[in-house]
């Protein structure tokens, strides 16, 4: 029963992440793609949290750390490229 | 486009070397021969419970120093490319926002904590040197775009380079001395298996791989970074 | 003095953060968490002397409690309203950027501050100027200054000049 | 399951990776070309490659996009690129 | 337990849904950064929460992503928002009013 | 079946970077389209590594006897390859920044050989 509702979340989670990357791909200005790509790394954290429940393995929320610790570092980087700041 | 349809060519070759792969795939579902040879021997004879790890440091250890020995040749090239051209791209430069700055200090730390964490315990969770390397990259990269730093002590970072390589080479000879071959970690004890402290050697050259892979990152995205002059503004 | 105390409430915080890392207790973990901690706030840290803004007293302490859900509160009032304005045929936004004033003096209360804006109904921190933070509004009410900072600032201005001045 | 997640998150990054090559704006392909690495990363965890992923969630998403964009804004010199594409 | 925890999780899918429509739907990038960034936020903690209730050995890494999360996206957010402002996208034809913009031309006059 | 559509997009991710590693007139194109290359490189390793059912070759509380694991080599080799890819390209991105200064262009039409 847990089971089947945490895969229903999963479903739900990969209609965002498309949904994402459709903002991504379409633009239409730099600023956009960069919210869009901020967007798709929260949810692919909360991915691998479904991937690490599914198959059991605790070990697999190290990466998901790193997802929460480092990709929020690029989103920075294209921030301060954008203001001319870099 | 004569250039347009030789690269079309080039493709459909490029597509005639990949199709086998995709036609002729293994299709039994036992391991090569060296592969379940490793997945059996490995924990007992190393006590690593991360057999990736296992595998990096050990048996093929010498690629691993070789790989290391590689990014140092690219980090030096880079920094010779790009040296003394500071005079391009200091056109206009905001300072990051005060809410940035504090928040990068904040994180900082933490960031260092983890990829600490990571390269300590490369023998027992996934990740490893190469990671914990490029996790401390990343802070001090956090720290470069936050602003609350412009430059780095150059004399540390190479002082930490040679020294974590120094000590990479140290461990091997002892491998080579006190235990079976070069490389080898078994020269300390092996430890109760899955704890910290356990699997020969294994964390300390880790460690070390992690913390010279740092300091190379952060030297090429020094190298890489226009050198701005930051007087003069207020914004 | 100020960084001192950051440091001391680093070496607390790393540690616990590393409890968290390795959960199930282990003393191995322990030991070796003690040392890394120790060699981290022995770094030379820029931009670490915020968390020397912290206050000791007890009464920041039930202060930051109390502040940690009126902040989870706030947190599900913005996105029940998200969810309205997003699933509204008509979108019924009319954004634009205010400036509020905030009284807040130290960097670690203006981090907190611009965080909490951040995720509360409707508003994103935009640009920082001192005491004046310019944010963007989804749809924006009143008229004056005071009004609107009354609107988005003075909640949480009351709980994190207690917490950190 | 495990297929149909795999066949989503391929047609996505095959889609990203187009799109990196054939957008005008510099930045925004870099920003796209990040994207496929972060797909690319979930996908090493789903063929139970949990190291790989780490590696490649912390180069492919930080640290290759920043050397792009270092790159990119020596490159820029006096020119201001347009923000919109 | 388990079963609290699943609903928890398709609590938290569902914001992450309604923040990847708030990116297609709205008019204009700050308006998509106002959905982004709150709903993503909250979506990611009700799922950990959930997460943490069916496996309770987790908790400790749930609690530090939820940590992380907190801290570092509204930062990520605030970052862009500048950025944008400064790269000069403009706030859209349903704006009410900006008063960042004459402070900005007296900072762009002294730098 | 996994392995079947992991290599083929691995394969395809190969093409499309070949594509624009040929096609592309500007620099940092071509170096993307480079990245992309390498990107479906590792993948294509991996995947050969990947078997049904199996798990991640690290040993916790929750492997029981008899557990399948995917090959560990593949793994072990494509994470060194990462780290040095993000060395290459950044060697690549040095190369394209000295050609653009001294040139002023970043477009490979005005790189002829007879004006070196």
């Amino acid at each position: 029963m847990a089971d089947q509702l945490f895969n229903i979340a999963a479903v739900i989670m990969l209609i965002s992440l498309v949904l994402a990357i459709v903002r991504l791909l379409i633009g239409p200005s730099v600023g956009d793609r960069a919210v869009a790509l901020d967007a798709m790394t929260i949810i692919s954290l909360s991915l691998i949290g479904w991937i690490a429940l599914s198959t059991g393995r605790g070990i697999y929320m190290d990466v998901a750390l790193v997802y929460g610790l480092i990709s929020f570092v690029g989103i920075v980087a294209i921030a301060r490229y954008l203001e001319r700041g870099l | 486009m004569i250039k347009r349809f030789l690269a079309i060519i080039a493709l459909l070759g490029a597509a005639a070397v990949l199709l086998p792969f995709v036609l002729k795939l293994p299709t039994e579902e036992a391991l090569p021969g060296l592969a379940s040879e490793y997945i059996e021997n490995a924990p007992g004879e190393l006590g690593a419970a991360n057999l990736v790890t296992g595998i990096i440091v050990t048996y093929r250890g010498l690629d691993t120093l070789g790989e290391v020995a590689v990014l140092f040749a690219a980090t030096a090239a880079v920094g010779l490319l790009l040296k003394r051209t500071g005079n391009e791209g200091g056109v206009s430069h905001w300072r990051a926002s005060e809410i940035l700055e504090s928040g990068g200090g904040f994180l900082f730390p933490l960031i260092i904590l983890y990829g600490v964490y990571i390269f300590l315990h490369g023998h027992l969770t996934p990740g490893g040197g190469f990671q914990g390397g490029v996790v401390i990259a990343t802070g001090f990269l956090l720290l470069l775009l936050s602003g609350s730093v412009n430059s780095f002590n150059h004399t540390v970072m190479s002082l930490v380079e040679s020294f974590s390589g120094f000590a990479y080479v140290a461990v091997a000879l002892a491998g080579l001395i006190w235990a079976a071959g070069f490389l080898d970690p078994r020269f300390l004890p092996q430890g109760d298996f899955g704890r910290l402290f356990s699997a020969g050697a294994i964390p300390v050259i880790y460690s070390l791989i992690g913390l010279k892979v740092g300091a190379e990152l952060i030297g090429i995205l020094d190298a890489m970074r226009c050198k701005v002059r930051r007087e003069g503004v207020t914004a | 003095m100020r960084n001192f105390k950051a440091r001391v409430i680093l070496l607390i915080l790393t540690l616990c953060i590393w409890y968290l890392l390795t959960y199930p207790f282990d003393s191995q973990e322990l030991i070796a968490g003690g040392i890394t901690a120790l060699v981290i706030i022995l770094l030379p840290l820029p931009g670490i002397g915020i968390l020397g803004d912290f206050r000791w007293t007890p009464k920041a302490f039930i202060f930051g409690f109390v502040y940690l859900f009126y902040f989870l509160w706030q947190l599900l009032k913005a996105n029940i309203d998200v969810a309205f304005r997003v699933l509204h045929p008509k979108l019924p936004i009319e954004p634009g950027i205010v400036r509020v004033k905030t009284r807040l003096k130290t960097p670690l209360g203006r981090l907190l501050l611009a965080n909490s804006i951040t995720l509360t109904p409707g508003t994103i921190t935009v640009e920082s100027d001192g005491e004046d933070f310019y944010v963007h509004w989804i749809k924006v009410e009143g008229i004056h200054d005071k009004e609107r900072t009354k609107k988005i600032v003075t909640g949480f201005e009351g709980f994190l000049e207690v917490i950190c001045g | 399951m495990n297929i149909a997640i795999v066949i989503i998150l391929g047609v996505l990054m095959l889609a990203a990776a187009v799109t990196a090559l054939y957008l005008k704006s510099l930045s925004a392909a870099v920003i796209a070309a990040g994207a496929v690495s972060l797909l690319a990363s979930v996908i090493y965890l789903l063929l139970a490659a949990p190291d790989v992923a780490m590696t490649e969630a912390a180069i492919g998403s930080a640290l290759t996009t920043v050397v792009f964009l270092y790159a990119l804004s020596r490159m820029r010199g006096t020119k201001k690129e347009d923000p919109r594409d | 337990m388990e079963i609290l925890g699943g609903i928890f999780a398709i609590a938290g899918s569902v914001f992450l849904f309604l923040a990847a429509l708030g990116l297609i739907r709205m008019p204009d990038m700050y308006d998509r950064m106002q959905a982004g960034t709150k709903a993503t936020t909250l979506g990611t903690m009700l799922f950990l929460i959930g997460l943490a209730m069916a496996e309770p050995q987790w908790v400790g890494k749930s609690a530090l992503l939820i940590l992380f999360v907190i801290f570092s996206n509204p930062l990520s957010s605030h970052a862009l928002a500048r950025a944008a402002y400064h790269a000069g996208i403009s706030l859209g034809e349903r704006a009410a009013c900006d008063e960042l913009a004459g402070a900005c031309e007296d900072e762009e006059e002294t730098a | 079946m996994i392995i079947q559509i992991i290599v083929s997009i691995g394969a395809l991710l190969v093409l499309i970077g070949l594509w624009g590693l040929l096609t592309r007139r500007n620099l940092i194109k071509m170096i993307i389209g480079f990245s992309i290359m390498d990107t479906g490189t590792h993948l294509i390793i991996v995947g050969l590594g990947y078997r049904k059912g199996a798990t991640a070759p690290i040993l916790d509380s929750s492997i029981t006897p008899g557990t399948h694991f995917v090959d560990p080599i593949p793994s072990a080799l494509v994470l060194t390859a990462i780290v040095i890819g993000l060395a290459v390209t950044a060697l690549m991105l040095a190369y394209a920044v000295r050609l653009h200064s001294s040139r002023g262009s970043a477009l490979i039409e005005d790189f002829k050989e007879n004006t070196l």
